[in-house]
């Protein structure tokens, strides 16, 4: 694709022919792409499309079946060369490879600490930690056991990390799936200098509007297989979703400012004076067929209050009442009972069962109503999960794979069946769309308009513009209390001020 | 004035054991010897050593042990010397001194006389030995001096043998059942330690249906070994043949005594007991009271004089 | 939305063949299957009384006990802990069940008590150790590991102290009928014991209860978050095991004909074999009955070949330990998965 | 804060007190420092015998054996795996060590080597069994409880095998030496396992090798990919472990004056119990060199301090068991964590 000037430099980075199987799973098949060096280069593809493993292949965590990887023009590195692979890319990966029971500092340098005659100088490498911590405004204690690290601290830790490594070539697989949009700025910011002192990035993303901003070019992959490469300037914005799904689809989410809504409908969700670990004096009400989005910035709060409502977290003062009912604190079952269906913040650590199945995932919360006596017939379960990968569109073998075989975004819908298998009259939805493609993306916030038709109080707690577009309003939230609330038909400008503390005038 | 005495036991889990060390008690009150509590080393010889250890700190003055192998003994007994405490070991010979007496039976008789009395019933066909632990020196004694009899003198029974680990009775109970598939006309049985396995052995004949009172067609010959008093009771039931009589009540009694003579500065020397046996030199230096182990059968079971009897 | 969600659509090339799916997840439960039929063959070669019906008796019967602590230490595995304490309890229960049965004479504590009482007690010492093990691991969030250990330690000596180290003989015939009493020529032992592997198989797979096991075992966060009291199931688990163990010292007792004061001792090691190489994880979360049953029938199938075939005494543990490795490396081939 | 990125303010709630953190990270290692104090003042009560040096010098020198297999152990599973055949390494190579050595006629496979080829083979037998089980473990991807549980069935069985179930005995000197030569009045098998639990634990802390345990242990996949040699560092630690348990049997024979068929028998639940309410974790990636050590003392300590108690023979087990439980129950107490 990629015409190569005669005399350039040769690519930074050329897989050529790479095909990889799982089992089965074709997760790649005769893909290339190509990497200039200086350019950032964006990666893009729906959920499940391989990226993911290309990036493995490219960083030598993973051999391919077949093709080739060259640097610069040279032959990869052996694959257990691992010093050689690291000279030449340094990346972030979407899952996490953070070392939980590790300091931060240590985390930051892993293998690679400070030394004195041999000996770890653990005072150099607390000092050296710090420094790259400020750097990147991170803030957080060095010596902070980093399996304590909320997720965005966590991602950001590793960012930095990846970024201190020198390498000048840097794959960063989603890093913005878990940050805020200061953050992301912040990001960017760091991104360009970088770029301005030449160094190469490989970034994936779902969020296409991050492509455009960021990269020079961009490689589609569909289907394990290479679509196209070419300058983000030739590929508008319809047309690189086209080469994504490889329809000609016209995508746009129901922005919730046209809206007739029944503003007399009851109240089904109460939340009165709430408080908790990081929140204090929190209340609203949200009414049926109402969706009420609750934004602010990573340590706002918002996640505290959405988890109490859940029943997830435990809440020290203040009510909450589902209809006319009240919630014990801390208590999913009753939650459940009372009809709260909860997407939980992060699908790894509470919204899955990564090894078992599809059928098991999205019908844990009600699997006391299947059948008689507890027991589960397994027409009823097939049925039932057939109809949640049908209707949400995941893309899987069936209903008993394990959930820890399908990719991120394809694992975030089950999360969300598993929400909404309860028949759930009160939503409490996450950063539901983290990790899904845009097609994907369109699915689940047309799920929560379809439920909202339905009369359900849907809550939406994310940072995302997008995932705020579909809201009747959204209460935004700073140190642990609401500050403002913006009807539909807010700008963006005015609610990215609002949470970032900024108050736009 | 003589100071304390401490008692090592290999084992509490098996009857014979359960019962030396209540004669061990009775005979140092009798004897008015003060006791430590006693140990139980778990068939562990660093547990033994640890116990021993613990003893002298504890200012024992005399120490009863039972190694689990001769050849373990040699630390126990530098350690005591050291502390200048006297030892007599009971039920196992150490290999080398210094030890004040030994008090024992021999094993390697046990495994013949069950070997005589089964090869004096049984003509032909296959016999069985129900093994002791093999990492143990009277589970290997017995075992020898068995295989070695009849291979000599009685060719034609056809030998078999079940292993046991720790002389476990599932161990045996699960090798016997299988052996009775492969050899339904099994004609007799050598029980190592009837503590252990005499249970087992009759209740998976029991579960076959082939526990047949002696007497009966199809009755297997049973022989057994230790002496307590659930195998008399099976004697005289006629479930099985004999056993043999190993002298707990003695072990106690003149381990207890000799330990008491050592301590006073007694020395010993070979010949002749009061209590029917000899003191033998088994190794320079180290002098053996090898007391009676009697083959206990159908006919002098009764006999008050067997420490089965006296419980 | 203009469109309809992409469904999995047959041309993706992620899309299996959907009984492929199914048998992958079989795999690891009939990894075991290969390596059984091996030696049967071989046993069936070695001794022509290995097959015959006898001898098959012979082999379930001296599993049953083994079977039935096996499957409480599966249970408690799938939910992601662990039960040392098991084999101790197995010991443990019967005893106590006999003690208070038995007069002074036969080594009893002379309460004398009618048998009924004394086979409800050894259910509800079975229950209790589970209970107070539960307790400890669930609610004081001690570590099951050792909490089990410390647990296997006190009650094994707890049982040399009321026993005073004897051996209980003559029990009254109740506690021996599970393995006296038969069915169609097997003891009753081994019926339950295949009973209770079918419930037990039937509830993780078809019940709630069940799937909450794996659920808990997989990822406890998630559990609780889909609305499972993973502490409750957990402690419930530990309770089961208990009782089950107990279940599995009267088959014991049934067997030996006796109880002694080290009965159980060292079998925890054997249970957790006969489980992980039947495909139980110790990560929890995974494994089925069906394999932990073949890891059950392959170690009773080893022991009993090895005695048939008179190997010698001195090399038969170990032959019986290459055999076991042996099995797991044709688990792994037959499977071609990485073992957890 | 109006327009400022969120820098790391003292208000932001990710941030707590510093010390506070580091000392969390302390607690887990010095947990059991309370319940370990608590006995050696007990002790000091309940015996005067109890504190006098020749007695600490009897304590010490009963814990050098479990020291050196728990210290392999607990490299182990720090590197988040396992090795139940620790024990029967520690019995197995110093017998053929000593096989190899003696003449027929004390039960030696005749080849009478000179004695420090002897030696050398001890190591190296360690060290064999160490990379058989790394090979099944890292290359063939076999369950590491397994393996190593077969191979502790296999190694035990060949002990009896080889030796025919007899007791090693008359060995050369050099055996013992370890336990015999003594300095500052304590023998050389303590000084060896101080200074090995000194190393240890300024490797694990201060060397990138020893930071790498933790990592792999942590998260293997992150450790891969941070340019750790994950199998090679496994298979190593195996090596190691192998190598240490068998101069931890070394300092067994050396202490018992034999080779008995059955040493190091039943030791590795004993290890386990020590790693472990020494803090290290059964999951990996956790725990110090201190804890394990602490771990080992208050074992030693309950068994010396039981016997110096004169408690009944009967209870004792039950006894260090329930103390096993109180120091876990301190231990949770004062760090105030759960315990995994
Ligand atoms: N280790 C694995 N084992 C089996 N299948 C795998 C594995 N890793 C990836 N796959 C499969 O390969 C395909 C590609 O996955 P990959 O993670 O590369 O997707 P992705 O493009 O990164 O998706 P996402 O945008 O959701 O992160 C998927 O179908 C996935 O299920
Ligand atoms: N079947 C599988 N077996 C093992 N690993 C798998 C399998 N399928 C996918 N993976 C791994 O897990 C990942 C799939 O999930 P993904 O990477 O999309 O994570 P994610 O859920 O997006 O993470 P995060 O929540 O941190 O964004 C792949 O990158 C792949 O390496
Ligand atoms: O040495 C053995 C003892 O003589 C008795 O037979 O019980 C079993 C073993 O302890
Ligand atoms: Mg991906
Ligand atoms: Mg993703």
């Amino acid at each position: 694709m990629t015409e190569l000037p005669s005399g350039a430099a040769p690519p930074i980075v050329e897989a050529i022919g790479i095909s990889k199987r799982y089992g089965p799973t074709i997760a790649l098949a005769d893909a290339r792409l190509t990497v200039l060096p200086g350019e950032s280069h964006a990666l893009v593809g729906r959920n499940g499309a391989g990226k993911s493993t290309l990036v493995g292949i490219l960083t030598g965590l993973r051999a391919s079946d077949t093709g080739e990887v060259r640097f610069s023009g040279e032959p990869a590195p052996l694959i257990s060369d691992r010093e050689g692979w690291r000279q030449r890319v340094a990346c972030v990966y979407q899952h996490s490879t953070i070392i939980p029971d590790l300091t931060v500092a240590e985390n930051l340098f892993i293998n690679r600490q400070p030394t004195e005659r041999g000996f770890i100088s653990w005072s150099t490498l607390r000092r050296k930690a710090r420094e790259l911590l400020d750097r990147w405004n991170v803030a957080v204690p060095e010596d902070m056991r980093a399996g304590d690290l909320r997720v965005e601290a966590r991602q950001l830790v590793e960012i930095a990390r990846a970024l201190s490594y020198g390498a000048r070539f840097i794959i960063l697989d989603e890093p913005t799936a878990q940050l805020d949009g200061e953050e992301i700025k912040r990001l960017f910011v760091r991104i360009r200098e970088l770029q301005a002192a030449g160094v190469t990035f490989l970034f994936i993303s779902h969020h296409l509007q991050e492509v455009y901003e960021i990269c020079q070019t961009v490689t589609v992959l569909r289907d394990a297989r290479h679509i196209v490469t070419a300058p983000v300037a030739d590929l508008p914005k319809d047309r690189l979703i086209e080469a994504m799904t490889g329809e000609n689809v016209h995508l746009g989410v129901a922005d919730a400012a046209g809206r007739v809504r029944d503003e007399n409908a009851p109240v089904a969700l109460t939340v009165e004076k709430l408080a908790g670990d990081d929140f204090a004096d929190v209340s609203f009400t949200i009414r049926r067929g109402e969706v009420v989005g609750l934004s602010g910035s990573t340590s706002s709060g918002r996640v505290g209050v959405a988890e109490a409502i859940a029943g997830l977290g435990r809440f020290s003062a203040g009510a909450v009442r589902i209809g006319d009912k009240p919630l014990p604190s801390g208590d999913v079952p009753a939650a459940l009972a009372l009809g709260v269906g909860c997407v939980p913040k992060s699908r790894h650590k509470e919204g899955l069962v990564l090894s078992m199945p599809i059928a098991d995932n999205t019908m844990m919360t009600v699997s006391h109503k299947l059948g008689p006596f507890g027991f589960i017939p397994p027409a009823k379960r097939s049925t039932l999960a057939h109809e949640a990968i049908r209707s949400l569109g995941v893309v899987t073998q069936g209903p008993d794979q394990l959930v820890s075989g399908l990719s991120g975004g394809n694992q975030q819908k089950v999360v969300m069946g598993r929400a909404l298998a309860n028949a759930p009259s009160v939503l409490v939805l996450m950063d539901p769309t983290a990790g899904v493609d845009v097609k994907s993306k369109e699915a689940l916030l047309g799920v929560v308009e379809r439920m909202r038709q339905e009369g359900k109080a849907i809550l939406v707690v994310s940072s995302e513009v997008e995932d705020l577009r579909t809201c009747d309003r959204v209460l935004v939230m700073r140190h642990g209390s609401i500050v403002a609330e913006h009807k539909a038909g807010w700008t963006d400008n005015a609610l990215v001020a609002s949470i970032e503390g900024i108050e736009a005038q | 004035e003589s100071g304390k005495v401490a008692v090592d036991l290999t084992t509490l889990t098996s009857p014979f054991w359960t019962s030396y060390n209540k004669y061990i008690i009775e005979e140092a009150k009798a004897q008015g010897v003060e006791l430590l509590e006693p140990f139980n080393s778990e068939f562990d010889t660093a547990k033994q050593i640890t116990g021993v250890q613990n003893a002298l700190a504890l200012g024992a003055k005399g120490i009863i042990f039972s190694p689990f192998e001769s050849a373990a003994a040699g630390n126990v007994l530098k350690a005591a010397e050291k502390a200048g405490a006297k030892v007599v070991a009971v039920d196992v010979a150490p290999d080398n001194g210094p030890v004040a007496i030994v008090v024992r039976a021999n094993n390697v008789a046990y495994g013949e006389k069950a070997c005589k009395f089964i090869g004096d019933n049984v003509k032909e066909g296959a016999v069985l030995q129900i093994m002791g632990d093999q990492a143990s020196i009277n589970g290997r004694d017995r075992g020898n001096g068995f295989r070695d009899c009849v291979t000599k003198n009685y060719p034609n029974l056809k030998q078999l043998e079940v292993p046991t680990k720790a002389w476990s009775g599932e161990d045996a109970a699960a090798g016997l059942d299988a052996i009775l598939n492969s050899n339904p006309d099994l004609k007799a049985i050598y029980m190592h330690a009837g503590g252990v396995f005499l249970a087992p052995t009759l209740q998976t004949l029991k579960r076959k249906g082939l526990l047949k009172p002696a007497g009966e067609a199809g009755h297997i010959i049973i022989v057994s070994n230790d002496g307590i008093p659930q195998e008399f009771d099976a004697i005289r039931k006629g479930e099985i043949d004999a056993t043999v009589s190993q002298p707990a009540d003695l072990y106690a009694k003149y381990g207890i005594m000799y330990l008491k003579q050592a301590m006073e500065g007694k020395t010993f020397a070979p010949g002749p007991t009061d209590h029917d046996s000899n003191i033998v030199e088994v190794r320079p230096g180290v002098l053996e009271d090898q007391l009676a182990a009697p083959l206990v059968t159908k006919e002098n079971v009764d006999d008050k004089s067997f420490w089965g009897n006296q419980l | 939305m203009s469109t309809t969600p992409s469904t999995a659509s047959p041309a993706s090339p992620a899309i299996r063949n959907r009984s492929a799916v199914a048998m992958a997840g079989r795999i690891r439960d009939l990894a075991l299957l290969p390596a059984l039929i091996v030696l049967i063959v071989v046993g069936a070669l070695v001794s022509p009384a290995f097959l015959t019906q006898a001898n098959i008796t012979t082999i379930l019967t001296s599993c049953a006990a083994l079977a039935m602590v096996v499957l409480a230490e599966s249970l408690i595995i799938i939910t992601g802990k662990f039960d040392l304490s098991l084999e101790s309890t197995a010991g443990f229960a019967p005893a106590i069940g006999a003690l208070i049965v038995l007069p002074v004479a036969s080594n009893g504590f002379g309460l004398e008590l009618p048998t009924i009482v004394g086979l409800l007690v050894v259910l509800a010492i079975g229950a209790i150790i589970g209970f107070i093990n539960g307790f400890l691991i669930v609610r004081l969030q001690l570590n099951a590991f050792i909490v089990t250990l410390a647990m296997l330690i006190i009650l094994r000596g707890m049982l040399v102290g009321a026993t005073k180290g004897r051996t209980l003989f003559d029990l009254p015939d109740a506690f021996y009928a599970l393995m006296i009493v038969t069915f169609l020529g097997i003891p009753l032992a081994v019926w339950l014991a295949a009973l209770a592997f079918l419930i037990a198989g039937i509830v993780l797979k078809y019940h709630r209860l069940g799937r909450a096991l794996y659920a808990i075992g997989g990822n406890p966060e998630a559990a609780r978050a889909a609305g499972i009291r993973v502490e409750r199931v957990i402690w419930g688990v530990y309770i089961l095991g208990g009782v089950l163990a107990a279940v599995g010292g009267l088959f014991i007792t049934g067997y030996v004909g006796a109880i002694s004061a080290n009965q159980g001792n060292g079998m925890i090691f054997t249970v957790f074999a006969a489980a992980v190489i039947g495909g139980i994880s110790l990560d929890g979360g995974k494994g089925t009955m069906f394999g932990a049953l073949t890891g059950v029938l392959l170690l009773g199938v080893v022991q009993n070949l090895l005695t048939l075939a008179q190997v010698p005494s001195f090399w038969i543990q170990a032959i019986y330990g290459t055999i076991i490795l042996g099995a797991l490396m044709v688990a792994r081939l037959t499977s071609g998965a990485p073992q957890t």
